[in-house]
C-alpha cells in the first residue's frame, strides 16, 4: 500500500452570481497516492478546475464559497487549517501550473524575481542562493542560457518557454503534488508534446504526484495512471487509465470517446455525437444530470441521481444502467 | 478568461429546457446582451436608484417651475427681487415689494397666507428660492444642449477618423490631442469671455465655449470602439457575404459601437452643469439676476468675511447643485462598474 | 524605448503649434483694437491713433501672417526694439493689471506652484493608498466609505466646497485665512530681509528657518490645499480602486497565491505595481484637471496665483492677458504630460524593452 | 454550369505579407510573411484539409483566397476567373459562390441582429429575394442546419456555441455557394459538440455538393473530414497528399513530428510510442530561416538545408513534399 497524499471528501463549491447560485462542484471525492498521476477530464464548465482550486482555497471568495467537504493532505484538512498554514502548503508542498502562461506570469516582474520568490519564502534561501537555484531550475525545465534569461520579462519569452517557467516555479520547492490546470490547452501541438514530455521526465526524476486537469482525452491517456471524468460538478466515472479507455462504463464517457475521430481507422466513418448540451448549474439536480442526453436512460435516472459506486476492481461509475447489458444495476 | 456562461450545445430540442432558468424578455432582445446587462445593472444597486430618484426630482422641478414658484414679470427666468438693498435677508423674512402670486400649495403646507422668502435673499434682494427652482431649467437646458452638440461633433469626428484611417485619422486624433492638452475649465472661461462682447451676456457664450472644448472624449471613445468592432469576425463575415460597405457601417459597426458613448454622454449632463455653474460663479455668462445656480452662489463671493451670518447664500444653492451632480454621478459610478472594464477612465 | 521617447518628443512641437493656433484663432474673433495690446502698452484713445496702430502692427493682415508676427514679434524700424513675439517671452500687455503679461506670470506662477506642490504629492500618495485599501477590502466598511467619499468628492463643486470652508474656518473664527500672506510678512519680504531662494513662500520660509512665516503661509494655503486635494483624491481613489479590482482578478495574482505568498506580498509586490499602470496614465490628465481647478480655487480664496489672474482677466474681458496665461499653462501641461509618458515607459517593461 | 473541367479553385504562388512599420516615421522595415508562395488546387466536391500550428498562416491563406485581404502577389482562380484581378463590384458578385465559416461562434454573429437578419442579409445584399421569400428561405436554411424555425426571431446570445455555429453555417449557405472555407469551425467548441458540427458539415457537403477548404490545427479531425490534406509551416505548404497517405506514410519531418505529437485517446498507443519532440519554438514569420524554414527544428536537417529552399515535389502520385532529404522520384515531375 502506497502513501495516500491527498484525500478529498464530499467537496462542494458554489459561486454567487447575479443570476443565482452556480453549483460548480457538487460533492466530489477522490484520492491521490504517492507517485500517482490522476487525470481529471471534462468539458468546459464541468467544475474540474474549481475542484482543484478549492483544495488549495484559491477560489476567489467572494463570489466563490466552499460549502462542504474535506481535503486531507497527509494528515491535515486543507479546508480547515488556518490561512497561515495553508500558505505554507501552497508552493512548498503543492505546486500549481495554469492554463494560460501569458496571463499567469506577472508582466512587470522579471522571471528571476518571480522564480526566486518561493525559494526565499519557503526554503529560506538567500538572494544569491535562490538565484543560483533558479538558474538550475530553468536548466532543468530546458531553458537555454538560463543565467542570462533571469533578467527578462515574461513578454520576452515564447508561449512554450513561459509554460516551462511556470513549471520551474511550481517545482521550485520540490512539492509532493503538482496540480496542472490545463497546462497545454493554450499551446500548439508540437509545444504541447514538449511540455508533456517534460512533465513525464520530471515526474520520473523527482517522483512527485500529479493531478492533471484537461478536456483532452488524448493528453490524459498519455500521462495519467488513473482518470476521473467530471460532468456538471460530479465525478461520474473513475478508473485506472487502461480500464477506462478499454471499458468505459458511463454513457457520457462512452459518448466522449466515440465522438473523437480515430487515428487508426482509414475509411471515412461517421462520428458518434452526444445530443444536447450540459445542464446549467443553477440548481442541484435531483436526477442524473446526464439523463436528458443519455441514450440508455431509464425511469430511475429521472428520479434519483446515481452516486459513484464501484463496479469492479478500482473502477467506479455513477450510473444506474449497466451499459453492456442495458439493464439496471 | 472566465468560463463561458452559456454552455455549448448542438441540439435545439433541449434549448427551452436549458433556458427555463432565465427567460429572455423583449427588452434584452432589443438591447443585446451586453447593453442589457448594463441597463439592468443600473437598476439593481441602491446607489444608482437614489441617483435616478434625484434626477427625476430635478426633472419634475424644472417642468413644474411655474407651479412651484409662479413667475413675476415678463421673463420668468429673471429672479424676482424684493427691493434693492445690499444686505441679504435670512430665510423666512417677509416679502415686501414686487410680491409674486402665492402658489396653491403654499397655504395648506405652511398655514401661512403671506408669501415669504423661503430660502432668504441674496444681495440686491434676489430671491434664492426662485433662483434654485428656475435654475433647474437653466441646468437642463445647458446640459442637454452641450451634451447633444459635443456628442454629435465627437461621434462625427471619431467615426470619420476610424472609418478612413490613415492621415485623416492621424490629423483628427492629433487635433484631439491638442484640445485635450488644455485645461477644460480655463479654456471654457477664456473662450466665453472672448465671446461675451461679441454675443452679449447670455447662455450662449459659455455653451459655445463648453461645446468647443468638450467633444474630445467622445471622439476618442467612439473611434476606439469602432476600430475594435471593425476587427470583429462578424464584420468580416458580412464582407465575405458581399454585404455592401455602407450597410456594414450602419448596420454592423455603428449599432455595436455607439451604445457606450451614448450612455456616457447622458451621464455627462451632471459634469456639464457643474462646469457651467463654475463659469457663472466666475462671472461669465448670463446677466446678473438670471436664474442660474452658479450665479446665485457667486453672490456669496462678496460676503466672504461674514459667511457665518449669510450661510444660506452658500448652503441652499450649493446643496442643490451638489445633489444634482451627485444624482448623475451615482448612476455614472455604477455604470462604470457595469460597463466593460475597457471603458474605465476613458472619459 | 528610444523610439517611443523620440516619437513623444516630436509630438511636443506639434502640440505647441496646435495650442498656439487655437489660442490665437480665438483672439482673431476680437477686433484689431483689442489685439493691439499684444504689442502696445498704452491703449490708443482716438480714431487716428487706432488706425496708426493697426497699420503699424498689421492687425488686419491675413491670419497666418499675424500668427507668425505674434510668435516672432515686430521690430520697430526706428528704435530697433522688438515688440511682441511670444517666442521671446513677450506675451503682450495686460490692460487690466497694467503690467506685462510675462510679469504677471513671473509673480503669480510661483504662488500657484507652491499650492500645486502641496497638493500633488499628498493627493497621489493618499489617493492611491486609499484606492488600494478599498479594492483589497472590496464591499467592506472601508470600501463603502471610500466609495461614498469618491462620489461626494466628485459631486461637491469646488467653489461650493471652498465657500463652505470659508464659512466654517474663516468667517466665524479666522482660524485660516484667504489671500496669500499677512501684512507683516509682505513688509518683511519687501524690506529684503527675507531671502527668496525659490519664490515659493512655504519653501523659502523653511530655508530661512522662519517657522513663523511658514505657519503664516500655511494658514493661508491650507484651505485652497484642502479644496484642491479633496476632489483630486476622489478621482485618484476611484481610478486606483477600479484598476486594483481588475488586477486582483488576474491570473498572475492566483499564481502568486499558489506560490504561498502572504496576502500582503501578493498585493504589494504583484497586484499593486500592475494596477499602477493606468493610474500613471491618468496622472497626466489629472494635472490638467488640477490646473483647471486652480482657477476656481484661487478665486474663491482670493489667492494671488495664475488661476486667479486668469479669472480676473476673464471677468473683465481682457483677452490678451488670459491668452498669454493660457499659452503658458498649455506649455506647462505639455511638459508635464511628456514627463508622465516617459515615466510610464520606465514603469512598464513591455514599453521599456520594445 | 458551363464550367466543368479543371479544379474549382486554383491558387498560384499566393503571397500575403503584412508590413511591419517601425521607428519615428513608421517606415516599413519588414514584413510578416504570413503566406509566402502557396500553390494548390481544390477539385469540385472535395474537401481539402489545411493543418498547421498557430501563426503558420493557414487562416491568412483562407482569407486571402477569399480576397478578404488583398494579396501581395499571386493568383486565385475560381472557375478560371482570376479573383485577384477583379474590380470591387464583380468581386462582390463572386462572393455569392465563395463563403466562409468562422472559428469563434461568439464573435462572428452580429449581436444586434436577429437570426433572420443575419441569415437574410447576404440575400438582401444581392437582391436575391425580398420579404416573404427571405423568411421562407431562412426557415429552409434553419431546417437544413437542424435548428428549429421558430428561433428565427431570436438574437445570437440566446444560443449556445454549437447552435451559433449552425447559424454561421446557415449564413454561409444562404447564397447557394459552391465553395466554403471552414476556418477552424470546431476549435472553439467542446468535444461533445465538435462531432455534431462535423457531422452536419459532412451531411451538407453530400446534400449540396459543396467543396470545402477545412482549416484546423487538430490533425485527427482534419484527417477525418478531408479527402486530401495540406500541411503548412511558416507560410508555406510542406506536404500535400491523400488523407491516408499523410498519416500512414508521412514524408516531411515536420508532418512526422506533428503526427507523433497528436494526443491519442488510447493509453495502449503510448506503451511503445516514441514521440518525436521538436526542439524550440516556431520562428517568427517576420524573419523566417533561410533555405528550408523548418531546418531550425528539424531532426534530420543538414547544412545544405540552409541553402536551398525546397520545392514541393511529387514523390508518388498525388503526394507532394517540400524536403530535399526525402528520397524519391524527383525526376518524374520536377521539370514538367
Amino acid at each position: 500500500m502506497t502513501n495516500r497524499l491527498l484525500d478529498v471528501k464530499g467537496l462542494e463549491t458554489h459561486f454567487n452570481t447575479p443570476e443565482g447560485i452556480v453549483h460548480a462542484v457538487n460533492g466530489v471525492s477522490f484520492t491521490l497516492d504517492e507517485g500517482e498521476t490522476l487525470g481529471i477530464v471534462g468539458e468546459s464548465g464541468c467544475g474540474k478546475s474549481v475542484t482543484m482550486l478549492s483544495c488549495l482555497r484559491l477560489v476567489p471568495m467572494p463570489p466563490g464559497k466552499i460549502v462542504a467537504g474535506q481535503a486531507n493532505y497527509k494528515d491535515r484538512d486543507l479546508l480547515a487549517i488556518s490561512e497561515d498554514e495553508i500558505r505554507k502548503v501552497r508552493g512548498a508542498h503543492i505546486g500549481m501550473i495554469f492554463q494560460d502562461p501569458m496571463t499567469s506570469l506577472n508582466p512587470v516582474m522579471t522571471i528571476g524575481k518571480q522564480l526566486t520568490e518561493p525559494l526565499i519564502l519557503h526554503l529560506g534561501l538567500t538572494e544569491k542562493q535562490a538565484r543560483n537555484r533558479s538558474i538550475e531550475l530553468l536548466g532543468i525545465v530546458g531553458i537555454p542560457r538560463a543565467s542570462d534569461r533571469l533578467k527578462d520579462y515574461p513578454h520576452q519569452y515564447s508561449g512554450g518557454m513561459r509554460q516551462r517557467v511556470m513549471i520551474a516555479m511550481a517545482l521550485a520547492c520540490m512539492p509532493d503534488i503538482l496540480i496542472a490546470d490545463e497546462p497545454t490547452t493554450a499551446l500548439d501541438v508540437t509545444i504541447q508534446a514538449q511540455i508533456v514530455e517534460l512533465v513525464i521526465q520530471l515526474r520520473e526524476e523527482l517522483g512527485m504526484s500529479i493531478v492533471w486537469i484537461t478536456h483532452d482525452l488524448g493528453v490524459v491517456a498519455s500521462i495519467a495512471n488513473r482518470v476521473a471524468v467530471m460532468y456538471a460538478g460530479f465525478i461520474i466515472e473513475e478508473a485506472p487509465v487502461k480500464k477506462l479507455y478499454a471499458g468505459p462504463s458511463h454513457p457520457y464517457t462512452v459518448g466522449l470517446l466515440n465522438s473523437l475521430p480515430q487515428i487508426q481507422v482509414q475509411e471515412k466513418k461517421r462520428l458518434y455525437s452526444i445530443n444536447g448540451m450540459p445542464p446549467t448549474l443553477y440548481k442541484i439536480p435531483h436526477a442524473c444530470p446526464f439523463a436528458p442526453r443519455c441514450p440508455w436512460v431509464i425511469e430511475r435516472c429521472w428520479s434519483e441521481n446515481p452516486l459513484l459506486f464501484p463496479i469492479g476492481d478500482s473502477h467506479k461509475v455513477a450510473c444506474w444502467v449497466d451499459i453492456k447489458t442495458g439493464r439496471e444495476r | 478568461m472566465t468560463e463561458k456562461t452559456t454552455n455549448p450545445t448542438g441540439d435545439n430540442r433541449l434549448l427551452e429546457e436549458a433556458q427555463s432558468d432565465r427567460k429572455i424578455g423583449w427588452f434584452e432582445q432589443v438591447l443585446g446582451p451586453d447593453n442589457y446587462r448594463i441597463v439592468t445593472g443600473l437598476f439593481k444597486t441602491p446607489a444608482s436608484i437614489i441617483g435616478f430618484v434625484l434626477i427625476i426630482i430635478f426633472i419634475l422641478v424644472a417642468i413644474f417651475a411655474p407651479v412651484i414658484a409662479p413667475p413675476v414679470g415678463n421673463d420668468p427666468m429673471k429672479i424676482p427681487r424684493d427691493g434693492f438693498s445690499g444686505e441679504p435677508q435670512p430665510p423666512g423674512s417677509p416679502w415686501n415689494s414686487n410680491v409674486p402670486e402665492i402658489p396653491f400649495w403654499y397655504k395648506p403646507l405652511t398655514g401661512n397666507d403671506k408669501w415669504v422668502h423661503l430660502l432668504g435673499t441674496a444681495q440686491g434682494q434676489y430671491d434664492i428660492f426662485y433662483g434654485i427652482v428656475w435654475g433647474a431649467r437653466t441646468a437642463f437646458e445647458t446640459g442637454i444642449v452641450v451634451v447633444i452638440a459635443t456628442v454629435l461633433i465627437g461621434v462625427i469626428l471619431g467615426s470619420v477618423a476610424a472609418y478612413y484611417g490613415g492621415w485623416i485619422d492621424n490629423l483628427i486624433m492629433r487635433i484631439t490631442d491638442i484640445f485635450m492638452t488644455l485645461p477644460y475649465i480655463m479654456m471654457a472661461l477664456i473662450f466665453s469671455s472672448i465671446l461675451t462682447p461679441i454675443l452679449g451676456r447670455s447662455l450662449l457664450p459659455p455653451i459655445i465655449a463648453m461645446i468647443t472644448f468638450g467633444w474630445m472624449g467622445y471622439a476618442r471613445v467612439i473611434r476606439s470602439d469602432i476600430l475594435s468592432i471593425k476587427e470583429r469576425d462578424f464584420v468580416l463575415a458580412a464582407k465575405a457575404s458581399g454585404v455592401k460597405n455602407g450597410r456594414i457601417l450602419t448596420k454592423y459597426i455603428l449599432p455595436n459601437a455607439i451604445f457606450p458613448t451614448l450612455v456616457l454622454a447622458t451621464l455627462a449632463i451632471g459634469d456639464v452643469v457643474l462646469s457651467f455653474a463654475a463659469l457663472s460663479f466666475l462671472g461669465i455668462g448670463t446677466e446678473i439676476g438670471y436664474a442660474d445656480w452658479g450665479q446665485v452662489l457667486s453672490f456669496a463671493r462678496n460676503w466672504i468675511t461674514s459667511l457665518d451670518r449669510y450661510w444660506y447664500i452658500v448652503v441652499y444653492p450649493g446643496l442643490t447643485l451638489t445633489l444634482f451632480v451627485m444624482g448623475w454621478n451615482l448612476v455614472g459610478d455604477v455604470m462604470r462598474d457595469v460597463l466593460d472594464p475597457r471603458m474605465r477612465g476613458k472619459i | 524605448m528610444a523610439n517611443y521617447i523620440i516619437r513623444r518628443l516630436l509630438l511636443v512641437p506639434v502640440l505647441l503649434i496646435g495650442v498656439t493656433l487655437i489660442i490665437f484663432g480665438m483672439l482673431q474673433l476680437l477686433g484689431p483694437v483689442e489685439r493691439s495690446a499684444l504689442y502696445v502698452t498704452d491703449f490708443p484713445k482716438n480714431e487716428k491713433q487706432i488706425e496708426g496702430v493697426i497699420k503699424k502692427y498689421g492687425l488686419d493682415d491675413p491670419f497666418f501672417v499675424q500668427y507668425w508676427r505674434w510668435l516672432t514679434g515686430v521690430k520697430d524700424p526706428l528704435t530697433g526694439e522688438r515688440e511682441g513675439g511670444i517666442l521671446f517671452g513677450d506675451f503682450g500687455y495686460s490692460r487690466t493689471a497694467s503690467q506685462d503679461v510675462i510679469d504677471i506670470i513671473k509673480t503669480r506662477f510661483p504662488n500657484t506652484l507652491d499650492l500645486a506642490l502641496w497638493t500633488i504629492f499628498p493627493m497621489i500618495s493618499v489617493g492611491i493608498w486609499l484606492g488600494v485599501k478599498a479594492a483589497v477590502n472590496q464591499n467592506k466598511f472601508i470600501d463603502q466609505i471610500a466609495r461614498v467619499y469618491s462620489i461626494v468628492g466628485t459631486s461637491l463643486p469646488v467653489f461650493v466646497f471652498g465657500l463652505l470652508l470659508l464659512m466654517l474656518l474663516y468667517a466665524n473664527n479666522q482660524w485660516f485665512l484667504p489671500g496669500k500672506m499677512s501684512d507683516w510678512v509682505s513688509r518683511l519680504i519687501y524690506s529684503g530681509e527675507f531671502k527668496q531662494y525659490t519664490h515659493l513662500l512655504s519653501v523659502d520660509a523653511l530655508l530661512n528657518l522662519r517657522f513663523d512665516i511658514f505657519w503664516d503661509a500655511m494658514r493661508h494655503m491650507i484651505m485652497p490645499i484642502i479644496t484642491l486635494s479633496y476632489i483630486n483624491w476622489a478621482t485618484f481613489l476611484r481610478v486606483t480602486r477600479s484598476s486594483m479590482l481588475e488586477t486582483l482578478r488576474m491570473d498572475y495574482v492566483t499564481t502568486a497565491r499558489s506560490k504561498g505568498l502572504e496576502e500582503r506580498d501578493v498585493i504589494n509586490k504583484h497586484a499593486r505595481p500592475n494596477a499602477m499602470l493606468p493610474v500613471v496614465t491618468m496622472m497626466g490628465s489629472s494635472i490638467v484637471g488640477l490646473l483647471g481647478g486652480v482657477v476656481i480655487t484661487e478665486t474663491v480664496f482670493n489667492y494671488p496665483g495664475i488661476g486667479k489672474a486668469a479669472a480676473d482677466a476673464a471677468s473683465q474681458l481682457d483677452a490678451v492677458t488670459i491668452l498669454g496665461l493660457a499659452i503658458f499653462t498649455g506649455l506647462i501641461l505639455i511638459i508635464s504630460n511628456l514627463v508622465v509618458d516617459v515615466l510610464y515607459a520606465f514603469i512598464d517593461p513591455r514599453v521599456r524593452l520594445s | 454550369m458551363s464550367f466543368n473541367n479543371g479544379p474549382l479553385i486554383r491558387v498560384e504562388d499566393l503571397v500575403m505579407h503584412f508590413p511591419i512599420t517601425r521607428g519615428v516615421f513608421r517606415r516599413q522595415v519588414g514584413a510578416i510573411r504570413a503566406v509566402d508562395g502557396v500553390s494548390l488546387e481544390i477539385e469540385q466536391g472535395e474537401t481539402l484539409g489545411l493543418v498547421g500550428e498557430s501563426g503558420c498562416g493557414k487562416t491568412t491563406l483562407g482569407r486571402t483566397i477569399l480576397q478578404l485581404y488583398e494579396p501581395t502577389s499571386g493568383h486565385v482562380y475560381f472557375e478560371d476567373t482570376d479573383l485577384t484581378q477583379l474590380k470591387p463590384e464583380p468581386l462582390r458578385q463572386k462572393r455569392k459562390r465563395l463563403q466562409m465559416i468562422f472559428q469563434d461562434p461568439y464573435a462572428s454573429l452580429n449581436p444586434r441582429m436577429t437570426v433572420r437578419e443575419i441569415i437574410g442579409d447576404p440575400m438582401l445584399a444581392f437582391g436575391m429575394a425580398s420579404g416573404k421569400e427571405i423568411d421562407a428561405r431562412v426557415s429552409e436554411l434553419l431546417d437544413l442546419v437542424k435548428l428549429d424555425q421558430k428561433y428565427a426571431g431570436r438574437y445570437p446570445h440566446e444560443f449556445s456555441g454549437g447552435q451559433r455555429q449552425r447559424i454561421g453555417v446557415a449564413r454561409a449557405l444562404a447564397l447557394n455557394p459552391s465553395f466554403i472555407i471552414c476556418d477552424e469551425p470546431i476549435s472553439a467548441l467542446d468535444v461533445s459538440i465538435q462531432a455534431q458540427v462535423v457531422n452536419l458539415l459532412e451531411d451538407l457537403q453530400e446534400e449540396l455538393a459543396l467543396t470545402y477548404l477545412f482549416i484546423a490545427h487538430d490533425l485527427s479531425m482534419v484527417r477525418h473530414i478531408s479527402d486530401r490534406v495540406a500541411v503548412m509551416y511558416l507560410g508555406v505548404i510542406v506536404e500535400l497528399s491523400d488523407r491516408n497517405d499523410v498519416y500512414i506514410n508521412p514524408l516531411h519531418p515536420y508532418t512526422q513530428a506533428l503526427l507523433s505529437s497528436i494526443p491519442v485517446a488510447d493509453p495502449e498507443y503510448y506503451v511503445d510510442h516514441q514521440r518525436i519532440v521538436l526542439k524550440g519554438d516556431v520562428p517568427s514569420p517576420a524573419n523566417p530561416p533561410s533555405g528550408c524554414r523548418f531546418r531550425t527544428r528539424c531532426p534530420i536537417a543538414g547544412d545544405e538545408c540552409a541553402e536551398v529552399e525546397p520545392e514541393l515535389r511529387e514523390i508518388s502520385p498525388g503526394h507532394f513534399v517540400a524536403c530535399i532529404k526525402v528520397p524519391g522520384k524527383e525526376v518524374d515531375t520536377q521539370d514538367t
